[in-house]
């Protein structure tokens, strides 16, 4: 096991492992892109890569910037049409596991990437929505990866773009959600699950070196601590070597 | 049958007017910036510019003055930052900008509607989120089957769609590969469709491989020969994509004042695409793609 | 990953059940006749069948008692007459058949629904003729933006959809060219689909190509190599329709008699496809294709 | 021109003629694609034939016996989806003629292709609409082709399955139907037309050696006869000599 990575490099290691052979995952750039890669060069050499841009089965031999770089379309399986992405995987429910972030995440795992401020006076304008809000109603399951803060895990969200377990009272099934959406938030010192009664996002592992303290002071709301906190393993030496050397040489996602 | 080859001076000049609604699709893969720098150049105003992702050639648009209204679903820079003159705007209403928004899903909705010519388009989506709040257009509609309520979208019927494909014959039959985008249906429902090609090639090309057909010339207004009219996008298998230049766009559209440095050098101050890589002569060493040829198929019975 | 490859015996035992809501799809061409053939041979019963046009395969599986319902738009044998155990069950009940019929942009909307997990599809169409008054299930839905009542199609999702491509690998990843026809909406309308290829390829081959694959590996459950699977149908880049069958198919079929002979010696006299292959070899000779290779594209970036 | 001519090549020329160059045309199999093939050679060199199979811009080295004929995909301009056929194409407003036949015809052009006697008790079960509904719906204009005779031309027809001008008493307009509909209907004597008022199909034209009594004689209602008659120029030794020899050699359609 490695003793000196980065909180960047753990995120990876920990969303990678969320990951199973042969699934389906709809990836996002950055964190998300590289855990997927990790987990292919590790326990899942099947996991099936989709993109919104339209790329199955991606399997790009260099590290995407974008959603839509070239590299994805090379060598991939198939190159759908938007709509068909949307309506035949997505809506159709053929994708297992998406990954999202956003600037505000509540204690639901509602999600905010349009606004900071009020909608029509905006303090900061997000980019908005992406294929978010789809994502999060469609996949099977959601994993979300954030830094913990105070400001990015607020009492109350500016705006709700993507549904979490429950949206202004209402539970996912009330409001006819098709997938069980966010599940598990990844963070830098920890991992939030959704508690499945509730739907609440509670702690329930820590990495090394942390405290539930710690991560209590960077949530704006009371955050509630599974009884037996599990502690995560550090990622192993060939996580470490995978996503310095092969995956991310040049920091772009792991600075 | 009469070419529709004409140059894209010509073809702006015919088909885009002030207060038009446009498009120009291209999803990351052939986003045609060559088009709207000349909209820029022939200071075109008062539109309403709708894209799923409004990218940098929305944000020059915008800091130009040509636009009136945004209507998008994912306004960023991708692995690079901001588009700060969409955000000055919004933010700050320098200069004011009205906006519409949706997620992919809507914006691909809609379009999906314009092009069969049906006013709404249902889908699961938008339950429980503010996005419906802001936008009224989000609607529903009730299912006469499972009396389930479903998420609409209206029809978007643009008054033109430029769309770019690596080639075309000279009546507008389109071929695309790589990234498809939103392209066919952004197309299928405009009043109006300009095709910028890579390659004008024989329509014995075309006809050789129908089945890579993304648009029928039937549909198509004019044909323009524009050669890397995508850069800094790009076009599979001809050039990659200038990430680089999407980097820096982050340190030129934060000031103001260099994004107008920018437009005056890059687009007002080149007569056209051919000039503007004339200037640059390093990209074609840089960008231009490697080969790595597919095999053909089989049309004979 | 495990291959998916078994053979048409095996697939149909493994997919296909009594009861069962079976599409066979490909609009004349790519029709899977050696999976029709192994459903009679496997004497399943009380299915019903979908396709926009029943053909000669839907007419041998409902003069063999596979079906105890047919849905479709259009029931004829073109160019060349009736599909005559299907007008015998319609016209004489022998044997008996609910049908439930549509137009064809009707079964492609119902398809379309199924594949996009929509419980309807909206289109304009219908009205004032009879086509609701005799199907209820075609309904009207009003729009949320304009008030106009538009008709509507509830979706359908087969248990089993058969659909033939050129190639595919192992994993079921299935490329097809020539005529399209609604198979992908189809294949991702359904709980299970079986994809039977004319040839089994590497998934390199299908890497070297992604803008042709029409069907991912993700949604199929079995791969079968069946060569001249689909003949009296065609393979583009394969072999021709055997248009003199079906001109012989308006004989064989006015007769009762002579089409349980056609089945007795063509379906249940056979073990598989190889068999029925070998019993005619001229069929080769008269209808494999010649080559007419297209070119290939440049992925590269 | 000819004077030695069945009805199929009269029907055949008389169709060709109603096509302008450049027009985009759904083409049916039999009398409609060799009326297409026969306008190319002569006026039309840039018909662009579409088949709801998705060949556009077919040009068949062959006679297609289906529509789905693999000539049909040979060298034509684009292949597409049934689904986009009928969205983008017909339903868009793309297609500018549509050709429809049928077992039974009515004085608003209304037609059965479904069944003759009762829906559920048959006394001769047809194909039914195929594509026909949507075409009458939407094309831009329908042309409709049949022989005269009065079981195919009743006061009443035993279902409705595309519709005409007048559909149970209400007007194209009333029922919120895009295109115009079926304008003319082009028989083995003359030509009907549907009055622009009323709708009604009216005898407006005749063949050389017909008389509107016998066109009268072989319709089911009480046919109106336009006051100026018109007089169909028969087949022109070029139209007969395509048709003949290059078009349908083997008179599969010219029967």
């Amino acid at each position: 096991m490695a003793s000196d990575y980065s909180p960047s490099e753990m995120m990876a290691a920990v969303a990678a492992r969320e990951l199973g052979d042969r699934e389906v995952v709809f990836v996002g750039i950055g964190l998300p892109n590289l855990a997927c890669n990790l987990a292919r060069a590790i326990q899942a050499p099947d996991l099936v890569l989709i993109y919104e841009s339209g790329a199955v089965g991606a399997v790009p031999e260099r590290l995407p910037v974008s959603i839509g770089d070239p590299s994805l379309v090379t060598g991939s399986l198939m190159v759908c049409s938007m709509a068909d992405v949307f309506q035949l995987f997505l809506q159709n429910g053929k994708i297992e596991v998406g990954f999202l972030g956003g600037a505000q995440i509540d204690r639901w795992g509602n999600i905010n990437t349009t606004v900071i401020g009020k909608y029509d006076k905006p303090k900061v304008r997000l980019p908005g929505s992406g294929g978010a809000a789809e994502i999060a109603v469609h996949a099977q399951r959601v994993l979300i990866i954030s830094r913990l803060n105070p400001r990015a895990f607020p009492a109350e969200l500016d705006f709700l773009t993507s549904p979490g377990q429950r949206c202004k009272g209402k539970t996912r099934k009330e409001l006819g959600m098709p997938g069980a959406g966010p599940i598990k938030v990844i963070t830098d010192r920890g991992i939030l699950e959704s508690d499945p009664e509730t739907g609440e996002m509670i702690l329930t592992a820590l990495y090394p070196g942390n405290t539930a303290e710690e991560v209590k002071a960077n949530v704006g709301w009371p955050l509630r601590v599974r009884d037996h906190l599990g502690q995560v393993a550090p990622p192993t030496a060939q996580e470490i070597d995978l996503l310095r050397h092969k995956l991310d040489p040049q920091k772009l996602f792991l600075g | 049958m009469d070419s529709k080859v004409v140059s894209m001076k010509g073809a702006i000049a015919a088909h885009v007017r002030d207060g038009d609604t446009v498009v120009i699709e291209g999803f990351t893969h052939l986003i045609n910036f060559a088009a709207g720098h000349e909209i820029i150049r022939q200071r075109r105003k008062d539109l309403t510019l709708c894209r799923l992702t409004p990218d940098l050639i929305y944000d020059q648009m915008i800091a130009a003055g040509c636009a009136k209204k945004l209507v998008f679903s994912w306004a960023g820079n991708p692995g690079a930052g901001s588009l700060h003159a969409f955000r000055r705007a919004v933010e700050k209403g320098t200069p004011p900008l009205e906006i519409e928004e949706y997620s992919h899903f809507g914006m691909v909705a809609r379009m999906s509607a314009g092009a069969a010519s049906l006013p709404f388009w249902p889908m699961r989506n938008y339950m429980g989120t503010d996005l419906p709040v802001v936008n009224p257009r989000i609607r529903t509609v009730t299912c006469p089957y499972t009396g389930e309520e479903l998420a609409t979208v209206p029809a978007l019927n643009p008054d033109v769609t430029i769309i770019a494909a690596q080639r075309a014959d000279r009546l507008g039959n389109a071929q695309v590969w790589g990234l498809l985008g939103v392209q066919k249906e952004a197309a299928f429902a405009s009043k109006r469709v300009i095709v910028v090609v890579e390659e004008l090639v024989d329509e014995s090309v075309i006809r050789s491989d129908p089945n890579r057909t993304l648009i029928p010339g039937m549909i198509v207004d004019a044909v323009v020969v524009e050669p890397w009219g995508c850069h800094p996008s790009y076009a599979q298998g001809f050039y990659d994509r200038d990430n680089d230049f999407y980097v820096a766009w982050e340190d030129i559209s934060r000031d103001a004042a260099k994004l107008q440095a920018y437009l005056d050098e890059w687009v007002h101050g080149v007569t056209d695409r051919a000039a503007y890589m004339a200037k640059q002569p390093e990209l074609k060493q840089r960008l231009t793609a490697k080969a790595q040829m597919c095999e053909g198929v089989n049309y004979g019975f």
